[in-house]
């Protein structure tokens, strides 16, 4: 047992520790640290500068371009990254669709699409949920009828996250009805641009509309688009939800986020200290703290099994559901810190180089946003219950 | 002992359900929402010709009620319908003051629909009522107010705002707090007028020198009356949760036997029932919680004060329950602001933020219990 | 709307309060305030106590030799004994064999039975239980065969609670196989001094033995010692478990518990001052106070519209659950003020006039007993996740 | 980074599982607990014999291990099994500190068994460690004692007391603690020897004049060896509830599996599966925190002692969780004694009335981070 990096991992942990304080643009830094919001051209700023390095497909392999990082190595990016405040990397095209093509698309996909991908030049975003279906993903009702060399879609997707600013759409889509209804799937790639596409805007309790509704309308696909065989895309599906447990227990963003916490704690004031010093709200953020303390170590010794080639278990479920738990309950907190100025609702004070003064400290103006914004990470992703339900299955095996 | 509402309540408690159910829809909520004022002025005047108003005030001030359960019935319908008026800030806060200290006249304009505000609370002055730093100074036998004032609700729809301000005293002091009437085009008070989470809108009051028209009460004695006030408030706003908690209790349970999942409604899911018991519980909690101070806010200072901070505080916690269950049961569908669910679990949440949170309050009835 | 009591009420109040400072033994009053054990001869001078004053039976209606209180009454009579710190009414046959009785038994039954109850001739206790069937009370499998004017019963019972000390027990036996489970239940009256009855005591993990199995190995019961129609008891369980609910959310014992604690935080200190001025335990003090505060209004509720002739539907399961969640909280909070004087284990200071002296403070003593022995409260009496289902039940109609 | 343990240690481990599991088992407990020094005698002459006790003590002092894992894996399994030994009152506390101080014989003794207890809290002390009132004076160029030793884990069993004792300073000051050697049968020593809730033994201790047999250590200057022994102590009482958690784990698990009502295994019910999910998940925080607290002891203070209290914390959180589901879904049967769990329960929920509560270790772990 060893609680402390190799000389090796340190050595790298260093290394990108340096590549930021020098490659990470001081005007992004600010947005994401003062909880501004980032913009298409932001990421794609973001996203040039780390693949110019060769450390944008973070969990590609070498063979295709990729740094080849172990899952601690991984780890130690992702938490750098984030304790430096850059921006995450938007995951549909780097973490999501890349790997289903490593595993599942040919040759001329792999050489076509993933090029694309790290250079900028396809957006990608998911088609996966369908209004009706939540949890239940397997009861999807989107068409591709097969027509000639073209599979014709008609349907409707849901929650598709920045879909607006989206080229290209990865869509699970229904082939055939026969037998249960995993088995007529299938995994099809979508130009945004297509006719019959539309994308509309869905509104969250925060104000903001960062998750779309796509909607297909008799929209041609070419036959080549499908990605791996007709009626076997929910292998695909299940592959993919356990490669979109990168980072599932969110630990850099928890640590940002109590950091961010105490800060404003020692800011704020509560009849006539620091709220940072009063005994109960002081408790609560400890007792996060320690939360957070084990959790960590309990990612890092589920990262340290799948770098040792042991598959993730019922662990990463553990692991979305305490990492939402915790980050939910600092987001309750610095909610609860900023007092009345959580009421404003000052929209434009959240965008960058806004002329509009924030009402209230600066650091109140996000709280209530990003409180109920982030009550979606217990929901999507596989909700706690469902990963409660496989934790369970995992354990008591009835 | 008796549960039971009297016969004039309930009509009461009927005729302003049946109205909300009618002009206060979601949809007619959320627009007026997107409005210059933050509320619907054919709503407001509608609910002052009903008399809802007036069931706020008692009858030496032209009301006709203004006892607790008063309060309580008029605003869990209010919170049923979600609906968004500034009837704390004026009917219950700044004409329950005007009242209390006889200006009549004052009070039965309110009455009859014209809006006032309380300005009140401080940038630092967070949940603690005492904590007054504007000041006010004599000048040519009136007053010149000076100072900031923070979150005042409805405060750019108000003809009037009843301004508190020092006339002796430090910033923590319960004596030297004295109130002021201050018309909304007086000379030198500049408004920061915004939305608010939840509905409604709000301001942050500049005031430079403002002249007031004339003081409220004795000077440097509202302390106590600005208590009560705040009392009775809480009694309103608690009220207004539970109201809302029993329209998401009853979204929630119509979503659970109706959405589908894995063949079945998800009402059928034992787990989400447990949670689901455990939330109807405490809906039950704060209804009684509610009634405990509607029922002691004619009690002496000692006993309603602890009845104000045990109730805010339960009211805090079931709400966050309530509020955070509803949304996770509906899944994505509670988070968007389409769906009515949205609007009634961030009103919800946002009470924590009004008259002191739970731990504020929990912290006050830990105080009040040892003295 | 009108919390405070009528004036006949108060004075109701008042005369209980006279009658328990007159008539209870200071002897009892003692043992039941420090938490010692209650032997059977003080329950026995306890309800012989009541009796005479005609406040025994105090749900039974005046025709029966009751009092023929309402709810609000009955409440009040339970508010006052507890604060008083009397020993409570042994239940199995005050308030649980004999409204069976009242309800379905022969005037014959009645009129043999009832007044046995009350001037203490026969000790009832309840044979509902089986090992193996926990809330699943219709699967119980102990028989009773008719043969001539006797049943044959055989089978066992468990979690039997003070029957050690019964001379009589009421069973629901199987008397038929067909059918549902529930269709083929026979309420029935057996002597403990039966031959083939035995009793082995369950020592449980305070230590104590209160709870019992009771063993029936071809015991005859006289036929006329059936109550109601064979094959019907169901019914009538079915009315018993509606009874128990008596007092269900113990507010009672939740006020005296609260007030123990207070009283030991005041007296312990940590850190330098008295445990209830540390702001974290008094802040979990306090929240349970303010928990008990609406519960005890939510009680008065129900109290209020029983006596209003309603029928309790999920609002005593609600009931149910939030009072033993609080007094169990409560017994945890307590616990943890002894602090390290939770620890000893000492039996025998228990019993009253034990000249051993406890360790430590005398009030730590029963604190980790009264812990362990209330997890019970959650369990029995149709357990909480049992009552769960029957809020949902009621609320989803699902 | 690397989560693997040592071959060593898991040889030890494994050893001593399988040893437990031959001599430790429910019943031989149950049966120890109702004996005179409330252990069985030969289970810790055969602990001994395995090296167990040698194990948590480093090479200088004649054993082979001391380090935190070491402690841990120890500990774990001690746990695990349910098993009662003095192993932390002699093996962790006194021959940890008789190590310290280079008294390398009296540690060997214990390494070869001879039973030793620390006598360091007190009536008032709670769990205060610098909470010291017995006094040490010198007479006759000796130390005699005076005070009161509460809950002295397996006092009448030990052959010799490391006593703790102020020779400078006040009751709530770090400087100014000596500890001392004392013999079992030294006179003005009297026990009141009594039996533990979740098993064992302890005794209040009463010195009155009592000689010692030896000053240990530095005159005054014991406070930072007895924070390190606790810091190791705490480890090894949060490892062995991590093995208690893990065999109440299986207990309820097969419990789930194999009981039915209402015609399935009670696993089945969704509602159960996802609490049960949800104490799978504290134990794994609970295993990640000793975890913590182990790779942690040899730290330099600020940053160990954060961990003991981070970690005590949790572990007095996640007991309580563990502990009371357990018996919860076990229902009746997980009260009674004769079943296992009623045994590891109690002894889980009684491990947060040692060293420090969850509440005082909260309180601690804001102030060390603070400082």
């Amino acid at each position: 047992m060893d609680l402390s990096y190799t000389d090796d991992q340190i050595a790298f942990r260093d290394e990108v520790r340096a590549f930021l304080a020098e490659k990470l643009p001081r005007r992004l830094e600010d947005k994401v640290r003062t909880g501004k919001r980032l913009e298409k051209a932001d990421y794609e700023e973001w996203h040039a500068i780390l693949n110019e390095r060769g450390w944008l497909g973070v969990t590609w392999p070498e063979s295709f371009g990729g740094p080849g990082w172990d899952a601690v190595e991984r780890h130690i990016f992702e938490e750098e990254t984030t304790r430096a405040h850059a921006p995450r990397i938007v995951p549909f095209g780097i973490n999501m669709l890349a790997p289903v093509l490593m595993t599942f698309g040919s040759t001329a996909q792999q050489d076509h699409y993933l090029p694309r991908i790290l250079d900028g030049t396809d957006w990608w975003c998911q088609g996966y949920s369908e209004p009706g279906a939540g949890s239940d993903l397997a009861s999807l009702k989107t068409t591709a009828e097969r027509k000639g060399d073209s599979y014709v879609v008609n349907g409707q997707k849901t929650w598709t996250t920045l879909g607006q600013y989206a080229d290209k759409i990865f869509c699970l889509v229904r082939t055939s009805k026969e037998g249960k209804p995993q088995a007529g799937i299938s995994f099809l790639l979508i130009d945004m641009d297509s006719p019959g596409v539309e994308v509309r805007p869905i509104v969250l309790i925060d104000g903001e509309a960062e998750v779309n509704e796509v909607w297909f309308d008799n929209v041609e696909v070419p036959a080549e688009n499908l990605v791996g065989e007709e009626n076997q895309g929910w292998t695909i599906a299940k592959y993919l939800l356990t490669h979109e447990r990168t980072n599932i227990a969110g630990v850099g963003f928890a640590r940002a986020g109590l950091e961010n916490l105490r800060r404003i704690a020692g800011l704020e004031r509560a009849g006539g200290r620091p709220l940072i010093e009063n005994p109960i709200f002081a408790a609560k953020m400890a007792q996060v703290e320690i939360d957070l303390m084990a959790m960590a170590t309990t990612n890092l010794r589920t990262l340290a099994a799948a770098a040792a080639g042991q598959a993730p278990g019922a662990e990463s479920s553990m692991l979305k559901i305490k990492g939402t738990v915790i980050r939910q309950e600092i987001n309750a907190l610095t909610r609860q810190a900023v007092g009345p100025y959580a009421l404003p609702f000052v929209s434009e004070a959240l965008d960058e180089g806004s002329n509009v003064e924030p009402v209230g400290p600066d650091y109140a103006m996000p709280a209530t946003q990003t409180y109920f914004n982030n009550r979606k990470l217990s929901i999507y992703g596989g909700s706690n219950e469902v990963q409660r339900q496989i934790i369970t299955k995992a354990i008591l095996e009835l | 002992m008796n549960f039971e509402l009297t016969d004039e309540r309930r009509m009461l408690s009927d005729s302003l359900r049946r109205y909300l159910g009618d002009t206060a829809s979601h949809e007619a909520t959320a627009k007026a929402t997107e409005g210059e004022t933050g509320f619907d002025p054919g709503l407001w005047s509608g609910l002052s010709e009903m008399g809802v108003i007036g069931a706020l005030l008692p009858e030496d001030a032209g009301g006709f009620g203004g006892a607790g359960f008063d309060i309580s019935v008029v605003f869990e319908e209010i919170g049923r319908a979600g609906a968004v008026v500034p009837l704390i800030e004026s009917g219950v806060l700044a004409a329950g003051l005007l009242a209390e200290f006889g200006e009549t006249e004052a009070a039965e304009a309110a009455i009859a629909g014209t809006v006032l505000t309380l300005a009140h609370a401080e940038p630092g002055s967070r949940y603690t009522l005492e904590h007054v730093e504007t000041r006010a100074e004599q000048h040519d036998g009136g007053w010149r107010l000076s100072g900031r004032k923070s979150v005042v609700g409805f405060a750019a729809a108000a003809e009037t705002l009843i301004v508190s301000a020092r006339t002796g005293g430090e910033a923590a002091d319960t004596d030297g707090i004295s109130l002021f009437r201050v018309p909304a085009e007086a000379e030198g008070l500049t408004l920061r007028d915004y939305p608010m989470n939840g509905g409604g809108r709000a301001a942050e009051v500049a005031l430079d020198g403002v002249p007031a028209e004339a003081l409220i009460g004795p000077e440097g004695g509202a302390f106590d009356a600005l208590e009560r006030a705040h009392a009775r408030a809480t009694c309103a706003l608690s009220a207004e949760a539970l109201g809302l908690m029993e329209t998401i209790r009853a979204l929630t349970v119509d979503y659970l036997r109706g959405r589908k999942q894995f063949g079945q409604p998800i009402g059928k899911f034992q787990a989400l029932q447990h949670r689901m018991a455990d939330v109807l519980i405490e809906i039950e909690q704060a209804r009684s919680a509610v009634i405990n101070l509607a029922g002691h806010l004619g009690a002496d200072r000692a006993e309603r004060e602890r009845h104000v901070s045990a109730t805010k505080n339960l009211i805090g916690r079931a709400g966050r329950l309530v509020a955070e269950e509803a949304i996770q049961m509906h899944g994505g569908i509670g988070m968007t602001q389409e769906y009515a669910l949205g609007h009634f679990a961030k009103r919800l949440i946002m009470v924590d933020h009004r008259f002191g949170d739970a731990d504020h309050h929990l912290e006050r009835f830990i105080r009040l219990s040892a003295a």
